[in-house]
Parts: structure tokens; C-alpha cells; sequence
């Protein structure tokens, strides 16, 4: 449609004033829309590239600033920032920690969602209240959620009270002791507060979804799981893949609750990348290195976005 | 008012050709249409008209003006979207009221003409409501009441009764042609269906893959289609096509079918191609009791019975298939046998190829 | 951190950990005020209104120049309750199990069974909450390590803490972690113990000065009354006992180099630090605790405090050591705690975990730059306790 | 027909009770915070953990207003926090305008990405992955460029980066409103004579501001929850509420009952919102994938 744009004001009346021949180039197509994503390209190039641009400078240079001097007068370094980051176990072992959390925050909130959403396809009492409260997780400021979270799964707090009251005073769990169960106790918390939002995704698009090829299908006799499985999820699919980039990309950011909750720990076994860059630019100071570590990460969510999202714009 | 001209209109999308240079000419206040199959480029003109697109090649005239520069909110030319594009946020009034509104029309004027055009419309009684509860003609109602409130220089219409029930399509295809005739707006009316060209249109262009196959009042087109397209689509159920040989006996030409033989009379013939088109409406198919010199035995097929019509599809002895139209007479069915005899004076030779009309009518 | 990098000038003074003098120092943030001290005197090291030592030196001095004025006093204290410890039945109980009378443990090894002795976890209380989290673990581990003459870093930065010192002292403090305490010595976070002494849950707590305040308020407290204050227990090194105690975070005053009226400022800060304002601030506020020798006989202090634990306090202030207070100290602080607090939750093996966090200081050091961090350490190993550097002399742990 | 109708029956109670409990897993957290919220300190973590407060007390939101009032002996300790007005006052401010600012900014490009392909076909997917980027990766870069601007501790610093890290939501849920707004709509009006500005302003806008709204109200929470960037940017000036309620630490602890009763009342002002355009949330979310 680029192409049917109309030419600019006409040229024969050359003395039409600047104001109306203004007016008139606003209603030219590419000219108007132009004008309308110029406020958000600037915001762009200001909060984006621009960062990126001193990012990747900073990737490159050894500069803390407890070194006493300016970050622009800082001595090069070239790669040896990236050097370091491979030698950096603690740095893989956060990517990795954020991938998992990605795998399991994104896989369980998309069938608890999915769920839900099937479930609230139809009418029964109270589903007007239900559908809020389902929503209002994702209101409460995240640092609360870490906090409410915390303190229920906190050695002597409510859940391990509620199993010893069931299996006996040997039941309870040490949640935020072991590596794995710290990790899965604030995949749960992200779980509670990010359902909502898939299940508003999918809900919404199971809404939209035309009824006649349900209607057609369940005319030639198909039972619901077929239904579900060859008609609806096929045409679900855009809206399922949308939803899943999103909370996927958001889930490898997970920073607050884990703050919140165990801080990393024990030790670095619950370190994801947000909490290990935040710590080493904002508490340890190198931030170089952090620098260089944001510049990777960047990198490797643009080669992500590339052979993951591109698939779905096309399709 | 005015008089619309386009010249040599060409578009294309992408790879697919929308417009292969379209030309015509509408007279002011007359009422052109424009008909031809889905995707022949009905829509595609009307928006180059409007200025809602822009010609690869090709210009357009409003009255003496060339307008390919004007912007289309200035072009004073109203449309009829096929879907109407009503403003589900505002009431039927101010939907009428909108071009007024923006031409700056003193508010007491607004008023007067948005009741009038509503009243010419009988839509008097929707004005104060939205239009998301109207049925569908009172919708399209609304829709050429916004159009017309302002006298535009052309009505564009793109088929806009094209999803109403036949009933009410009638009812507003006669209440259309009376207002083009009360108001003498200069309109111009895509379709895709004949029946609604020819009771509304002066007249007709048939169009096809975006090119003009034939211009003219309907009457004309109705007898002397230039091509089998044309022939084909103006006409229900349409004609029938039955390919022949043409073979030369002596000085005599014939037209070979396996089913039957025709020789062809009259003088300049020499030119035909071997192989050709034999086109002849059912109307023009008559049903004869008794086998008399000339008549072709048949077998009847299917029987549709609409009121005092029959639509017959009748076999011939070779298996080919013909459709025909009785009136009256005997009821027949399926597997009855009958002779029936070609009005020649009503059939058509086309070429095989290329579709054009090569004789006729009259063989 | 950002205030170095933002340096706006906004602040004219800065409240810190004064174990971030290091970072501030070098990074040009905070000025030398050792010309200043010579001018107005803020009676730190000497005369009758002085810090008690070594308070004197490690909240004020980096390189031996003084960047600071301490403002705090957070050696970590010692709580029992009283009212399970002067219970005869209990006395009998321990000598029967342990051959001697029941008294405030003077030893680790006394300790630690002293400890074991009044863990009762089927009544609902724990032996000891000792922090053996993310931010805090190390510190009853170090309390242990220096009191048996180690040192974090010999004279050329290389780690000393992968050493028969070290290793003890965390096998010894890992098995009281994992067999005498609630769980949530590790994998709460610091508040814990603020809840889990005064609820009654744990007979033992080591933590700062404030738990004491806020075990005693019946306000909050269900042991009102029944809180007991004892000195740290040490390492017996030829017949003299050696205490260490922790000093952990505290706070210091600051000059901004970037403030608006930095001489000025300095003024303020000693002025609110000076001997009359800081008393009241401290026994009014109660978040600040007394570092001034004066204080700790002063009668609106002992009202604060209570009459028995401000002497015990003054103890406990002799033998504090300092954070590490070099360049990066968060970083090797953090280093540190990570791995021991996977030690403590049994993921990592003493010696191992100790030499990963041996190792990442070494790589610390290394990229900060070896040569200015040995300058720093020789300076701040002296501003260490007068009984630990003794000891680490005996024991020639650095050259002299 | 009889199985048939008693298979709906049971359907319909199994849905009500798989609502009920839903309900209950996702009350219970929340029932946490606000029974927390009203407790006294000593009873915060305390064992056994009670639901319904032993001495239920109003002293922790008092102490949000009024830190250093020493109500149940929460005051005193938090004496050190400041009162919890200048962060809503931030919060109130640089939220509205950071949200109105996105969904302006990103309903213009959404509106120019999907009628006119402005900017490129790929546009919309690059401002998505904008909203990929963990944030501390630009914290870095951006606190020494704030700096150089002089925006550090500033409403102005949260405004710009609360907008701009906002944006791709606000473009990509109103791009599906857009879009389903038929096109032949603003060409009508184009041909009643109407400009482009007066186009998107009378027509479209008023056809899509129930997805304008939903897409609000979602950008409000993701703005008005944000932690990270304020605790980073903001040190004193302009603290917002999450990091107020990381500001209730003290010499004794974390308070937990101020912080829960702040985030308590910090919710209140989005569930209310939330509730009043429920309906627009729900449609709000397809990101015009689904078109019928």
C-alpha cells in the first residue's frame, strides 16, 4: 500500500501557502505515518540506541568507577571483558538458571493458562468474580509477591506448618536450602503472578476465534479433544506463539522475586543473569564487565528473535 | 454533478494485475454500471475514481477536471462500500450529518437535508439510534442517505445490496434506480450481478480480469454480446455453448456436431475458423412434440420448475447437455423423451479461442 | 556504587558501611580528611572522649589517611536466655553429661557443646540462630578463623583462608549450622534472628546490639526479662585466651568531593559524631549503637542498654575486627558468603568451598590490581585488634 | 437426551468447583499479605503461623504515614524510612504520565505500522524486542547517560524509561485493536471530506478506546510494580512505591508488616481500575492475531 501513496501537494499551485500545502502533506499516507511513529523512533533512538551505542563502548574499555576517573577516559581493554565472561562460570550458570526458568515458568503458566481459559469458555455462577481475582496477581507490586512468598514457604512458615499438621512434625521442607526446590519454589511465585497474563491471552483469543468451524466440527461428530486438538488449536496457534514469546522473554528477565526471595541463594544456586549483572555493576562496581555481559545478552536475544520470531511475523 | 471520464486505467498489486487499461465514459446524471465476475476490477476502479488508490497509468476526469492530484477528501465524490463502513459510534443522524458537518453546512441546513434525504429514504424513524441494531437494508439505507446528503459530483457504489435476501434486493434496486431518477445524480454501480445491472444500470461495461469485454445499454448487450463472456453472463441460466466443427461441403459450409449438423447460409463466411462456439440462450431452445424436419431428439435430465417456467436440462444423443427454458405447457420429467429445434435466428458463433462473437445472431 | 558513577554532587556527606571507605576512597568519591582532624581534633584516638580501639582506626583510616568518622558500633553481640541457663536442674543435667559445672562457655569447644546441650528441638527451641544466610554467613565462621590466628590474606594478598585454621573453623561451625539450628539460619535472610530470639524459638543468638534492645522490649518480645549477655567465646593459644569478634557493616561518615561545601560539611559530621549530640542520637534512636568510651558509663546509655549488657558491649568492641575493607570489598565479601552459605546448606564440603572462594578472591585481586591491594591490606591488618595482632606476631603470620 | 443433560450438569458443577479452587490457590498468597499486614511484629513469622491475627493492629499502615510514631513498637524501628507519601506522590505522578505518554506514542505508531506499513514491515517486531532486553542490561549504559543529562534521582528518569520500556505493549495491543477497526470506516470518512488527523481522532479513536484502556490499565501495573529500574535510578527524590517497599529495613529486620501493608494499599488503586474495565481486559489481549 506504500506505493499508492498520493504525490505532494500539487505543484501547480505553487503559491498555495506553506500552511495548507502543509496540511495537505499531512494527508499524504507516508507522510502521515511518518509523523506518527516519529515520536516513539525518537524515543527509541534516545532510550536505545544510544544506550546501546555506550553499552557496547563500555563492553570494551576497563572502567570501574571506583577507579577514580571518568568512564570516557578509561583505558581500552578490547575483548578481555568478553574474554572474561567465558572464563565466568557464575555467568553461564545464571544463563542457564534464567533459560530454566524460562523453560518451566513459561511452560507451566502456558498449560495452567491454557486450562483456565478452556475452563472460563463457558458461563457458570461467579465467573465475573473468579476472573478477577485470577487477575489481581498481577497487580500486587512483584516485590510483595517475593515477600508473600517468601514468608510462606519461609522453614517454619505457613506451608511447611500446614504439612507437619497433615504428615507429621518430620514433614516439612527446607524450600530456600536446596538448590532445586529454592529454584522451583520462586518459579511458583512467577507462576501464580504470570498465569494471569497467559490466561488473558489465550482467553481473549479463544474469544475471538470464529465459531463455525467448531460448529462444522462438532455437526460431523468430532468429541471435544479432537476438536480442541484440529480445529481450535490450529487456529489459536499465532495467539499460543505471541503468548509464549512474550512470557518467555519476560521470564528469562526475572529479577524482583528473586531478589526478594533468596537473594541468589544458597549461595549462587538460584542466580539468574538479571540479579548476577545487577550485582556485579551496581554492588561490585565493574561495570565494564556488566557492560559486556549486556552487550552478549542482547546479542543473543537478537540471533533468538531472528530464527524464533521471525517465523511467527511470517506466518 | 458531473460527468466522470477514466482513460486507460492500469494497476497491479504485487504481481497480480487488478486493472489491464480501462477506459470509459459516464455521462452526468447518468447511472453506469460497472459488472463483472469477483476479482474483475470493479472495486479497484470505483477507489481509483474515489482516489482511495492511485493508477499505475491512467487518468481520471471529473467533469473537465483532471483530479489525479487531488487528494481524495477534496475530490467530492461519495461512496457505497460493499460492507457500508458505517460509524458504529454515532447515530444515523450524524452519520448522514458527517459530510455536511465537515463542509461546514450551518447547522439549521444539516437538519433540513439530513430529514430530507431521510425521508426520501424512509429512514425517518432510525435517526436517533446507532446502527449497530439495524437490519441490513436499513443499514445500506443509511449508507447512500450519507452518500447522497451532499450531492456529490459521482455516487460511487460497490455492490452494495450484495448480501440482502433477494426480496428486499429487489425492493432496493427499484428504490435506487427512483431516487437516481428523482435526484439525476451521476452514479456508478459495481456489481456482479446481471439482473441488478440491467433493471438499474443505462448503461452497462462488463468487465473481466480487468479489462473491458463490452459497453452498452443492457438491452444491447443482452442481443448482441460481443463475446461468449459477455454473452454467458448477461442472461440466467446462462447460454448454452456447444463447440462444432465447420466444415466446408462443396461450396456449402456446415457446422458439424456430432449430434446434429447446421449449414450455415449467407454469403462471406469464408473467413470462419475450423473449430467455433455455438451459443444459444434456453430461452431460445423450443420444445417440439413431434419429430419434424430439423429437430434433434432429446432426453430430459433434470426438471426445475419455477412457477410457470421449466428449466430443462435436456441430453442429446451424443450425451451433450443443454438447458432450456419451457413456459406453460406440459409437465415433464426426468427421462422423458422430446425433439427439440434451435431458434437460428437467436444463436451466435464465437470464436473457440479468443471468445469473440464471429456470427449473429441469426445463423 | 551510584553515586560514583552519577556523581550529581547532591549529597555533601555520605552515610556508609565503613567497610566501603576502600571503593569511595579510591574512586575519588570521598576526600581525605586528615587535615581537617588536625584542625578541629574529633577526639577519636585519644583523650577521654575517644572511640574504644580498635573502633578508632577501622571506621575512620584507608591506606593509614582518615576518610571517615565512624558513626557506629556494630560488633556482633551475644544472647542467651538466662532464664533456661540459671535453671539448676540444667546445671545438674550438664555436669552429669559433661564433668564440669555449668558457666557462659569461654572456648569454641565448650561452646559448641553448650550449645548442643540446650538444643531442644522437640520443645521448639533450637540451640543457637548464628547466620549462615547469603549476606551474613561468614561471620560466625570468621569470629572462629581469627580467634585460631587466621588472617584473611598474608602480606602479598594471596588468600590464607584454605588453611587448617580456616577449614576448622568451618567444619566446626557447619556442624553447629546443620545439627543445632532452625533452617533458617541459612536460607532465611538476617531478619530471622530478630524473630526467632525474641519468639522463643532459639536459646542462643548472635547478632548486633539491637537484637538485645528489641528482645528486652515486651512490646515484641515473649522473653522480656530473660535475655542474658555473655563475651565471645575465643581460642586458648598458650594459656591466653583469644577473642574475635566480628564487626559487621557499621556505619561511617563521609565527605563528598563533589558536595557543595565539603570543609563545612566535615564540620557537621563532626559535630553530629561529637560527644554530645552522638549520645543523644544513639540513646534516643536506637539504630546507631555507642562507640565512645565515656558512653558506656554514662547513665542515659545504661537506660538504653540495660546496666548489664553496655559492659559487655565495651568487651565485645575491644576485640572487634573489621569487614575487609580493601578496594571491592563487597565483592570478596560476597564471594566469601555464597560459598560458605553452600557449604552451610551441605552443597559444598568445607575445604572446598573455601578454596572456590580463595580462588575468586585471587581473581579479584588480580583485576583490581595486586599491588595497590597489598598497600591497603598491610594498612588495614593493623587496625585489627592489639590481641590478634599479637597473636598473628607469635604466630608469624606476617613478616615484621 | 437424559445423559446429555446430566453430562451438563456435572460439567457445569465441575466448572464451578475448578472456579472455587482456582479462586483459593490464587487468593491464598494475597490472604498471606493482608492477614501479615494487620499483624503485630512479633507476629509476622512467627510459630505457628496464624491466619487471623492474635492481636490484629492498624500500627503498620499508620507507620507508612507516620514512621517514628511508635504505635506497637513498629514505629520507633522504622524511624529511619521516610514517610510513605513523597513515594505514592512519585508513583502517582511518574506512573499516569509514563503510561499516558506510552499508550499515546504507541497508539500513533500502531496506528501508522498497521494502516501504512510506516517505517518499515519489521518495525513492530524490533520494537518488540525491545521489551526483551533485560532492563539492568540498559541500566548500565543508562545511568551514565542520565548522568551527562542530570536525570539521575529525577520523576523525569522513570517517566522516559517506564514509557519507553512500555512501548512494545502499548503497540502491540493497540495494533490489534487497530486492525480491527475496518478500514473502509476511515475511508468513508476520507470521502465525507475528513483529513487524516481528524480521521484517527473522531473515527478510530473513539472505535478503539475500550483496547486503549485495557492496554492502559496493563502498562499501568507493569509501570506501577516496576522495581528494578527505580531502585537503581532513584535514591532519594524519586523513590517510587516498590522501592519504598524495599525501604523498610532496619536496624532489626525487614518489616514485614509495613511492607505488606503497603503493598496492600500500592494495589488497591490497579484492582479497582481493573475491575471497571474487565471487560476490555479480556478483549484486550489478542494482539490481532485472531481476525475472523
Amino acid at each position: 500500500m506504500a506505493s499508492s501513496g498520493h504525490p505532494l501537494a500539487d505543484t501547480s499551485e505553487g503559491r498555495a501557502s506553506f500552511l495548507s500545502r502543509l496540511r495537505r502533506a499531512v494527508d499524504e499516507e507516508r507522510f502521515f505515518g511518518t509523523l506518527l511513529i516519529t515520536p516513539m523512533q525518537l524515543l527509541l533512538w534516545f532510550l536505545l540506541i544510544i544506550p546501546t551505542i555506550i553499552v557496547i563502548y563500555l563492553s570494551l574499555v576497563a572502567w570501574e568507577p571506583r577507579m577514580g576517573v571518568d568512564w570516557w577516559q578509561a583505558p581500552f581493554a578490547f575483548l578481555r571483558n568478553y574474554a572474561q565472561i567465558f572464563q565466568d562460570g557464575r555467568f553461564w550458570a545464571a544463563i542457564g538458571r534464567s533459560l530454566g526458568v524460562v523453560v518451566a515458568a513459561g511452560g507451566l503458566e502456558f498449560a495452567v493458562g491454557l486450562g483456565l481459559a478452556l475452563l472460563f469458555m463457558r458461563d457458570f455462577p461467579g465467573k465475573r468474580i473468579v476472573t478477577s481475582v485470577i487477575l489481581y496477581p498481577m497487580m500486587l507490586p512483584w516485590v510483595v509477591v517475593g515477600l508473600a512468598f517468601y514468608l510462606l514457604f519461609l522453614d517454619r512458615g505457613p506451608v511447611n506448618f500446614v504439612l507437619t499438621q497433615w504428615f507429621g512434625s518430620g514433614a516439612t521442607v527446607e524450600w530456600f536450602k536446596n538448590p532445586l526446590l529454592a529454584m522451583g519454589t520462586i518459579v511458583l511465585a512467577d507462576i501464580w503472578q504470570w498465569t494471569p497474563f497467559l490466561f488473558l491471552i489465550l482467553y481473549s483469543g479463544l474469544g475471538a476465534l470464529p465459531k463455525d468451524p467448531v460448529e462444522a466440527a462438532m455437526n460431523l461428530g468430532a468429541n471435544r479433544w479432537q476438536i480442541f486438538r484440529h480445529v481450535t488449536l490450529p487456529m489459536l496457534k499465532p495467539v499460543i506463539l505471541i503468548a509464549l514469546v512474550i512470557r518467555a522473554l519476560e521470564a528469562f528477565k526475572i529479577f524482583d522475586l528473586v531478589f526478594v526471595m533468596t537473594g541468589g541463594g544458597p549461595g549462587t544456586s538460584t542466580e539468574t543473569i538479571s540479579l548476577y549483572i545487577y550485582r556485579v555493576g551496581f554492588v561490585f562496581g565493574q561495570l565494564s564487565y556488566a557492560a559486556a555481559m549486556a552487550v552478549l545478552i542482547l546479542v543473543m536475544i537478537t540471533l533468538v528473535t531472528r530464527f524464533a520470531i521471525q517465523p511467527i511475523e511470517e506466518g | 454533478m458531473a460527468s466522470v471520464r477514466v482513460e486507460g486505467l492500469r494497476k497491479a498489486f504485487g504481481d497480480t494485475e487488478a486493472l489491464r487499461g480501462i477506459s470509459f465514459e459516464v455521462r452526468d446524471g447518468e447511472f453506469f454500471s460497472l459488472l463483472g465476475p469477483p476479482g474483475a476490477g470493479k472495486t479497484t476502479t470505483l477507489r481509483i475514481i474515489a482516489g482511495l488508490e492511485s493508477p499505475d497509468e491512467g487518468r481520471v476526469w471529473l467533469g473537465e477536471e483532471i483530479v489525479d492530484r487531488v487528494h481524495p477528501k477534496d475530490r467530492d465524490v461519495a461512496m457505497v462500500f460493499e460492507d457500508l463502513a458505517l460509524y458504529p459510534h454515532w447515530s444515523a443522524f450524524d452519520n448522514i450529518a458527517h459530510p455536511l458537518k465537515l463542509r461546514k453546512v450551518p447547522l439549521g441546513e444539516i437538519e433540513e437535508r439530513v430529514r430530507a434525504i431521510a425521508g426520501m429514504l424512509k429512514i425517518d424513524h432510525l435517526l436517533d439510534r446507532r446502527p449497530g441494531t439495524f437490519s441490513g437494508g436499513e443499514r445500506r439505507r443509511v449508507a447512500i442517505g450519507r452518500a447522497l446528503v451532499r450531492r456529490p459530483r459521482v455516487l460511487l457504489l460497490d455492490q452494495p445490496l450484495s448480501d440482502l435476501d433477494a426480496k428486499i434486493r429487489q425492493e432496493m434496486a427499484g428504490e435506487l434506480k427512483r431516487l437516481q431518477a428523482e435526484t439525476g445524480q451521476t452514479m456508478i454501480y459495481a456489481t456482479h450481478d446481471y439482473e441488478e445491472a440491467v433493471s438499474m444500470a443505462d448503461r452497462i461495461m462488463v468487465i473481466h480480469q480487468g479489462q473491458e469485454e463490452q459497453t452498452g445499454a443492457p438491452q444491447a448487450l443482452y442481443r448482441e454480446p460481443d463475446s461468449s463472456f459477455v454473452a454467458a453472463f448477461i442472461g440466467s441460466p446462462a447460454m448454452n455453448f456447444v463447440p462444432c466443427k465447420v466444415e466446408r461441403a462443396g461450396g456449402e459450409l456446415v457446422l458439424q456436431h456430432r449430434a446434429f449438423t447446421l449449414s450455415l447460409a449467407g454469403e462471406g463466411l469464408l473467413s470462419l475458423p475450423d473449430e467455433v462456439l455455438l451459443g444459444i440462450r434456453p430461452e431460445h431452445i423450443r420444445i417440439e412434440a413431434a419429430r419434424t424436419p430439423g429437430a434433434l431428439p432429446a432426453e430430459v435430465d433434470i426438471v426445475q420448475v419455477l412457477g410457470e417456467e421449466q428449466v430443462l436440462d435436456l441430453r442429446l444423443e451424443d450425451g451433450t447437455t443443454l438447458k432450456a427454458i419451457v413456459v406453460g405447457g406440459v409437465e415433464l420429467k426426468a427421462g422423458d423423451p422430446l425433439f427439440i429445434r434451435l431458434e437460428r435466428e437467436r444463436a451466435f458463433l464465437f470464436d473457440q479461442v479468443s471468445g469473440r462473437r464471429i456470427l449473429g445472431p441469426g445463423l | 556504587m551510584n553515586e560514583a558513577v552519577v556523581r550529581t554532587g547532591d549529597y555533601d556527606v555520605f552515610l556508609t558501611f565503613c567497610n566501603w571507605i576502600g571503593d569511595m576512597a579510591e574512586s575519588g568519591l570521598i576526600v581525605d580528611q586528615t587535615a581537617w582532624w588536625e584542625k578541629y581534633d574529633p577526639e577519636v584516638d585519644h583523650g577521654p572522649n575517644r572511640y574504644v580501639a580498635p573502633l578508632d582506626r577501622f571506621t575512620t583510616l584507608y591506606k593509614g589517611r582518615r576518610y571517615a568518622l565512624g558513626a557506629d558500633d556494630d560488633a556482633f553481640s551475644l544472647f542467651y536466655r538466662k532464664d533456661i541457663m540459671d535453671n539448676p536442674d540444667e546445671a545438674k543435667a550438664f555436669e552429669d553429661r559433661y564433668g564440669r559445672p555449668l558457666e557462659l562457655p569461654k572456648t569454641w569447644k565448650e561452646f559448641d557443646e553448650w550449645i548442643a546441650f540446650f538444643d531442644r528441638p522437640d520443645e521448639g527451641i533450637r540451640g543457637a540462630h548464628m547466620y549462615a544466610e547469603r549476606y551474613f554467613a561468614y561471620t560466625a565462621w570468621a569470629a572462629r578463623f581469627i580467634s585460631k590466628g587466621g588472617a584473611y590474606f598474608d602480606d602479598n594478598m594471596d588468600p590464607l583462608i584454605v588453611s587448617d585454621e580456616g577449614v576448622t573453623a568451618l567444619e566446626e561451625q557447619i556442624r553447629l549450622t546443620q545439627d543445632h539450628m532452625w533452617p533458617d539460619a541459612v536460607t532465611g535472610d538476617w531478619s530471622v534472628a530478630y524473630s526467632r530470639f525474641p519468639e522463643g524459638s532459639v536459646f542462643f543468638a548472635w547478632a548486633w546490639a539491637s537484637l538485645g534492645k528489641w528482645a528486652q522490649d515486651p512490646e515484641t518480645s515473649k522473653i522480656a526479662g530473660k535475655v542474658g549477655y555473655m563475651d565471645a567465646p575465643g581460642t586458648m593459644h598458650d594459656g591466653e585466651l583469644v577473642k574475635a569478634v566480628p564487626h559487621v557493616v557499621g556505619w561511617s561518615f563521609s565527605i563528598s568531593r563533589y558536595g557543595k561545601a565539603p570543609e563545612a560539611a566535615y564540620c557537621f559530621i563532626q559535630w553530629f559524631t561529637g560527644p554530645a549530640v552522638g549520645l543523644d542520637a544513639i540513646a534516643r534512636v536506637g539504630t546507631l549503637d555507642a562507640f565512645r568510651e565515656p558512653w558506656f558509663d554514662d547513665a542515659k546509655m545504661k537506660e538504653a542498654y540495660g546496666e548489664e549488657f553496655l559492659p559487655v558491649l565495651h568487651s565485645l568492641t575491644q576485640n572487634a575486627f573489621p569487614d575487609i575493607s580493601l578496594r571491592g570489598a563487597a565483592e570478596y565479601l560476597d564471594n566469601l558468603n555464597l560459598n560458605l552459605q553452600q557449604a552451610f546448606a551441605g552443597q559444598k564440603g568445607a575445604e572446598r568451598a573455601l578454596k572456590d572462594a580463595a580462588d575468586s578472591w585471587q581473581q579479584i585481586t588480580d583485576r583490581i590490581g595486586r599491588l595497590g591491594q597489598i598497600e591497603a591490606w598491610r594498612a588495614e591488618r593493623q587496625n585489627y585488634p592489639q590481641p590478634i595482632q599479637d597473636l598473628w606476631a607469635k604466630l608469624g603470620r606476617f613478616p615484621s | 437426551m437424559e445423559s446429555r443433560r446430566l453430562r451438563e450438569f456435572t460439567d457445569a458443577v465441575l466448572r464451578w468447583l475448578a472456579g472455587i479452587i482456582v479462586c483459593a490457590i490464587f487468593l491464598l498468597p494475597l490472604i498471606w499479605v493482608l492477614s501479615i499486614s494487620f499483624k503485630p511484629p512479633e507476629e509476622w513469622i512467627a510459630y505457628p503461623p496464624r491466619l487471623i491475627p492474635e492481636k490484629i493492629t492498624t500500627s503498620n499502615y499508620v507507620v507508612l504515614f507516620q514512621p517514628g510514631n511508635p504505635v506497637g513498637g513498629v514505629g520507633a524501628m522504622v524511624s529511619a524510612a521516610e514517610p510513605v507519601t513523597r513515594a505514592f506522590i512519585n508513583s502517582i505522578i511518574v506512573v499516569p504520565i509514563a503510561t499516558a505518554a506510552s499508550l499515546v506514542i504507541g497508539f500513533l505508531a500502531a496506528y501508522a505500522t498497521t494502516r501504512f506499513q510506516a517505517g518499515g514491515k519489521s518495525l513492530p517486531l524490533f520494537v518488540l524486542t525491545t521489551r526483551m532486553f533485560p532492563p539492568v542490561a540498559f541500566a548500565v549504559p543508562l545511568l551514565v547517560y542520565f548522568r551527562a543529562l542530570g536525570l539521575i534521582d529525577t520523576q523525569l528518569a522513570l517517566i522516559l524509561m517506564y514509557t519507553g520500556f512500555t512501548i512494545a505493549f502499548s503497540l502491540w495491543m493497540t495494533r490489534g485493536f487497530i486492525e480491527g477497526v475496518p478500514k473502509s470506516i476511515e475511508e468513508a470518512a476520507i470521502l465525507d471530506g475528513a483529513s487524516r488527523w481528524r480521521v484517527l481522532f473522531t473515527i478510530t479513536l473513539p472505535l478503539v478506546k475500550g483496547g486503549l484502556a485495557a492496554t492502559g490499565l496493563f502498562v499501568f501495573i507493569l509501570n506501577w510494580t516496576e522495581f528494578l529500574l527505580a531502585q537503581i535510578f532513584t535514591s532519594r527524590q524519586a523513590i517510587t512505591i516498590p522501592v519504598q517497599v524495599s525501604h523498610y529495613v532496619g536496624a532489626v529486620g525487614r518489616f514485614y508488616g509495613p511492607m505488606a501493608a503497603l503493598g496492600v494499599v500500592a494495589s488497591i488503586p490497579v484492582v479497582v481500575a481493573g475491575y471497571i474495565i474487565q471487560r476490555h481486559l479480556v478483549t484486550g489481549f489478542t494482539f490481532g492475531l485472531v481476525r475472523e
